[in-house]
């Protein structure tokens, strides 16, 4: 009876939180953050973020079965009816990237404690964590809304708590300050180009709603005004995202950033500025156009494949794993513009397969990086000597995901470039294929080498060494290890079962090229 | 009595526009002078024109135009804020140059133009 | 529409366009971060500009409406429209100029004002933290130069490999 | 794009020109300098020439926002950035020059392709003008029975905008906050007393100063009020409110000493009005939720006539925002003092 009478408790109160879970899910992150600044206790402020992270992450399930059901929701602010108001609209492609941030939330602020106990001062924290909420609400932001200009001011609220949190590295690397000050004027360029583009199609359109934006320039793909509008928005946010000639930012942003932030980050914030690309190219604009298609040809492709290619050799000559694995993301995402550039529902699907990997095993690799550096003052690659020795299940889940990255069979990397291969062949494109099997073998060189390091060399005689941060508890540096495996472990599931990132991936590109202006 | 009313109102904006060109020529003057003045204080005695005279008969000649509305309480609100502000300001800039030592120029223009001073108190 | 007629209607457009490519030269082309985040700010508000300028209505008004036009209880009672679909709001487009004047009186066009507005403070705090990051930049190396910070970098790195 | 449009050649087509004009002027000056002092002022023209040209665009409340925050608060904050930094700035490479100047070229030859299909300037009739725009022109009074459809726009029909802008400047509050601290000491050392009370000269030097001040300081209190309750009808707003209230309590700080002005508003109290404000505007939101209608509705907030809970919502929020817009302008400022010496007699 009590069970009965608990769930007729709970019935409602799900209900009424699955239809509000769209504005729930940002808001809830938004309005925590301010609070979290007034939390001293490191501690406290860590269990109240992590807190409000898995109600984001409860609130983004909860609109997992709708979108399922009803292919898309809408939700209207204020109810105005769009174009009056904002709108909220969910489908299969942003439900992919609104799990995969919110869960990347949790994760890795699981994982983090221990490194922020090591890298952030006490009395930071607090501020710290709010910080990261917000980044999170930016980021989660970014993604649900279907109104032009509301992108820009979340994308602002994300990029702007990145650069703080970028910057509070310094305490570790006094660099951070001008890796965050780079980074936030390219960021700002980034999104003053946006704004750009989103006044030019507001020019062309008269509204900022992106499916009314795309209704009324449709067929109008030989206006010079939605051209421009296209050429700055793909430039604006590629400068978010670090397409390969803009990305020169990002390496030293993630290799200089606090490990938590470095995680966090590598393994969203550029997958939602990719993600807001597509959703332009795609739903706003004409996708099928010459025009489109020319740039699909001519810029983006030869872009991905130079990314694919330079930015897997510049990994190779690192020596810092950071900057490393920063340089390897570039070549990923090098790999998912490739699938976005073919401009086919098996292209757009791989790619975005491939950027939900990626996340994983790259932030499984930043992971494992911050795991090892709890103990012996990791930052160059020298320095993972002889941890298959010392942190074996550190090593074992680093070199799982590694191998991931690079491709091999039995790891969730093989599905997506799998998909691409198959896409690239589709299309006839053999040269993206070579590329793609270059891109790899240089994968193989630079993790390799890690490896090697890892498992060939000798431990160095001062493991605890002096000039390391002091160490983190046991307790919580077991807590890190949890994540770090689980995250291995999904690369591993990932290959076994891909249904559901696959499913919503086909069913997001069925619904990106099929629809048109739906 | 309508003619006393029609020739007061000819009278009002002929005198709003007697206030309008000279505030224009007080503005204009101060603007002259900043750029032809020799030295620092007599270039801000300059601006200083432009402040008082030129914003207050301006402001004056408005006030005519829009006659008894809540625009020309705005306008005197301005004209009040204005009449604090500005020397306060030019007093304050003209304080900082004297504690910088600035000296002033003296003597005549020629005869002292060798080291002529740009202004800039810091 | 002749070539003179085009150019009236379209003089601000190049204006604007030319202000922020300069904000845009400043950006990039100095080493000076101050010098840096100033550029950043002209583009920015260049950027506003367009904005502003396509939102302008030829004797237009401030858009403050002084009195409740014809047709007001109607829309009252549609209140915020619930239940209406995207559709019926989005077709209505206005066609001819009858429609224009709102209660007599034409006014700009207020939604250009709104972006800008969130504009102009996403700006003002973009720039807090860039200047915040300059005073921490300028502790640490002394000075606001990319090139001397490089410079300061390479030396501590030869440093520490010696 | 209305082909029968012609813009006219008037009186306000020539201020305009002249507007232009000058922004063209301070723009290049700004490139060709390199006197870093002279730099900021002349951005802070550049923003102030900028808002004059909003005026005769007819954008008020953007012009009163340009003129309060990017001449005001900008240039005092950049100003603040600069003051121990050297004073010039180091010529760029040519190399550099070239460089930039081929992508600076290459960007503006893709925005003039576009220029031939934009609308002619002032047409009534062109896309931006003619749709959503002249919807909310119609319907603001109705709706929300608020004259100035800018407020109404910004505050209600995209207020989730705002509440995302409002979230922008306290995480900008926050960054500041996290990477220069609030606290009372330069490089772990404990800041000197900030001004020396007792001292005739400088009580002499400054008198003009400090009686003009306190006079002035209530009235622009009382003016950020006015400016924040008659946003429904004139321009104005929270936004424009907070930085006004906020320069106040700045202006008091340079008379009097940042300590001075620390004591009469903590910083601890600021910190929370930073956070109180975007939790009162999110709170209005989620009473929305709680009344049973979607987020942000202000419509339920009076159970008998919604254009007035959209009237009560509007003023909740735009509260919300005056609070935090207040509150971060003082945090930033706090920020920048605790780290640069006190502005010192010498630099009056």
């Amino acid at each position: 009876m009590t069970m009965a009478m608990a769930l007729g408790m709970i019935m409602p109160i799900l209900t009424w939180a699955g239809t509000h879970a769209p504005p729930l899910v940002v808001v809830t992150p938004l309005l925590a953050g301010p609070i979290a600044v007034f939390l001293h206790k490191g501690r406290l402020a860590w269990a109240w973020a992590l807190a409000i992270s898995i109600l984001t992450f409860v609130f983004v399930l909860l609109l997992m079965p709708q979108v399922i059901q009803n292919g898309h929701i809408a939700y209207y602010m204020g109810t105005w009816v769009p174009p009056l108001g904002i709108e909220y609209r969910i489908d299969s492609l942003n439900l992919l990237i609104l799990l995969l941030v919110s869960a990347m939330g949790v994760l890795s602020l699981v994982f983090g404690l221990p490194l922020v106990e090591n890298e952030i001062e006490e009395s930071k924290r607090g501020q710290f964590f709010a910080a990261f909420l917000l980044c999170l609400a930016g980021l989660l932001g970014v993604t649900i809304t279907g109104d032009a200009f509301n992108v820009f001011v979340f994308l602002e609220i994300s990029s702007i708590a990145t650069y703080v949190l970028v910057s509070m590295g310094a305490e570790r690397d006094r660099r951070a300050y001008v890796a965050a000050f780079n980074y936030l004027v390219m960021g700002t360029i980034g999104a003053t180009f946006f704004v750009i583009g989103v006044g030019l199609l507001y020019m062309a359109s008269g509204t900022l709603n992106m499916a009314d934006i795309a209704m009324h320039i449709h067929g109008h793909s030989d206006n010079r005004v939605v051209r421009a509008a296209f050429a700055f928005i793909v430039i604006g946010l590629g400068l978010k995202m670090a397409m390969f000639p803009l990305h020169t930012w990002l390496p030293s942003a993630y290799a200089r950033a606090p490990s938590m932030v470095g995680v966090f980050l590598a393994s969203t914030a550029t997958k939602v500025a990719f993600y807001a690309m597509v959703r332009f190219i795609f739903s706003v604009f004409t996708p099928g156009s010459p025009f489109e298609g020319a740039v699909f040809d001519l810029v983006l492709a030869p872009m991905a494949v130079a990314a694919m290619i330079i930015c897997s050799v510049q990994a190779l000559y690192q020596i810092n794993i950071r900057r490393l694995l920063a340089y390897s993301s570039i070549a990923q995402l090098g790999y998912m513009l490739l699938g976005l550039s073919m401009g086919s529902i098996a292209g757009v699907a791989a790619g975005l397969l491939h950027l939900f990997n990626h996340a994983l095993m790259k932030g499984a690799l930043f992971m494992g990086v911050g795991k090892a550096s709890l103990r012996q003052g990791v930052t160059n690659v020298q320095d993972l000597r002889g941890l298959g020795k010392t942190m074996p299940l550190t090593a074992a889940s680093f070199t799982v995901a590694g191998l991931s990255l690079i491709g091999v069979p039995l790891t969730a990397g093989f599905v997506s470039k799998y998909y691409l291969v198959v896409a690239a062949l589709e299309r006839g494109w053999w040269w993206a294929v070579a590329a793609l099997i270059v891109s790899s073998v240089l994968a193989i060189f630079y993790i390799g080498k890690m490896l090697e390091t890892m498992y060939l060399h000798e431990p160095p005689k001062i493991t605890k060494s002096k000039k390391t941060a002091p160490q983190a508890p046991a307790k919580t540096s077991l807590l890190a290890l949890g994540p770090l495996m689980l995250m291995a472990a999904a690369n591993i599931y990932f290959f076994f079962d891909a249904s559901l990132p696959k499913g919503l991936a086909d069913a997001a590109a069925k619904a990106l090229l099929g629809g048109g202006a739906s | 009595m309508s003619t006393v009313l029609e020739i007061l109102h000819i009278a009002r904006f002929g005198l709003a526009g007697v206030f309008l060109l000279g505030g224009g020529f007080f503005v204009l003057a101060g603007a002259i002078g900043v750029l032809r003045l020799p030295d620092f204080y007599t270039r801000l005695h300059a601006a200083g024109v432009t402040d008082t005279m030129g914003s207050t008969l301006i402001l004056l000649g408005l006030m005519l135009i829009a006659g008894f509305t809540l625009l020309s309480v705005k306008l005197a609100l301005v004209g009040l804020f204005l009449f604090l502000t500005s020397p306060t300001a030019t007093h304050a800039v003209a304080n900082a140059a004297h504690k910088a030592k600035l000296k002033p120029l003296l003597g005549t223009y020629r005869q002292t133009r060798k080291g002529d001073n740009e202004g800039g108190s810091q | 529409m002749n070539g003179m007629q085009f150019l009236a209607g379209h003089f601000n457009y190049i204006v604007v366009i030319i202000l922020m490519m300069t904000g845009l030269y400043i950006v990039i082309s100095t080493g000076n971060m101050v010098k840096k985040l100033t550029g950043l700010g002209v583009f920015q508000t260049s950027v506003f500009q367009l904005y502003i300028t396509m939102g302008k209505v030829t004797g237009g008004r401030p858009p403050i409406v002084a009195h409740a036009p014809e047709g007001a209880e109607h829309a009252a009672a549609n209140g915020g429209e619930h239940g209406a679909s995207t559709a019926d709001t989005a077709v209505r487009m206005v066609h001819d100029m009858a429609d224009v004047p709102v209660n007599g009186v034409i006014y700009s066009n207020p939604i250009p004002h709104v972006l800008i507005l969130t504009g102009i403070v996403v700006g003002v705090a973009t720039l807090a933290v860039g200047l915040a990051l300059i005073v921490r930049i300028r502790e640490t190396y002394d000075s606001i130069e990319e090139e001397d910070v490089e410079e300061a970098e390479y030396k501590a790195r030869k440093a520490a490999n010696a | 794009m209305n082909a029968d449009f012609i813009t006219p050649l008037d009186a306000f087509t020539i201020i305009d020109l002249i507007l232009m004009l000058m922004l063209l002027i301070v723009g290049l000056a700004i490139v060709r300098l390199n006197d870093i002092f002279a730099i900021v002022m002349l951005a802070g023209v550049y923003s102030l020439v900028s808002a004059l040209w909003f005026v005769s665009l007819d954008a008020v409340d953007v012009a009163f926002t340009e003129a309060a925050v990017g001449a005001g608060i900008s240039t005092v904050l950049m100003l603040g950035a600069m003051l121990l930094s050297s004073r010039t700035a180091l010529p760029a490479k040519p190399v550099r020059k070239w460089a930039s100047f081929f992508i600076v070229l290459a960007t503006g030859a893709a925005l003039m392709y576009a220029v031939t299909d934009m609308p002619s300037f002032g047409d009534p009739l062109s896309a931006p003008n003619a749709y959503v725009g002249l919807e909310y022109l119609k319907r603001s009074l109705p709706d929300t029975e608020i004259p100035n459809v800018v407020s109404s726009v910004l505050a209600s029909y995209r207020g989730y905008d705002t509440l995302g802008e409002t979230s922008v400047i306290l995480t900008a509050g926050l960054g500041v906050m996290l990477i220069l601290g609030m606290g009372g000491k330069i490089n772990g050392q404990l800041k000197k007393k900030a001004i020396d009370y007792d001292n005739a000269d400088a009580q002499a030097h400054h008198t003009v100063l400090r009686v003009v001040s306190k006079m002035m300081i209530p009235l622009i209190v009382l003016y950020g009020f006015y400016v924040q309750f008659h946003g429904d009808f004139g321009p104005g707003g929270g936004f424009q409110a907070g930085v006004i209230i906020a320069s106040a309590v700045i202006l008091y700080a340079l008379i009097f000493g940042v300590d001075a002005a620390k004591a009469a508003v903590p910083p601890l109290v600021v910190r929370i009005g930073a956070a109180l404000g975007v939790l009162i505007y999110g709170g209005t939101g989620i009473a929305g939720l709680i009344l049973g209608s979607n987020y942000l509705d202000y419509n339920v907030l009076d159970p008998h006539s919604a254009p007035h809970g959209q009237e009560l919502g509007i003023m909740s929020i735009e509260i919300g925002v005056l609070i935090t817009v207040c509150s971060v302008m003082l945090v930033i400022f706090y920020g920048f003092t605790s780290r640069q010496p006190d502005i010192t007699d010498k630099d009056w």
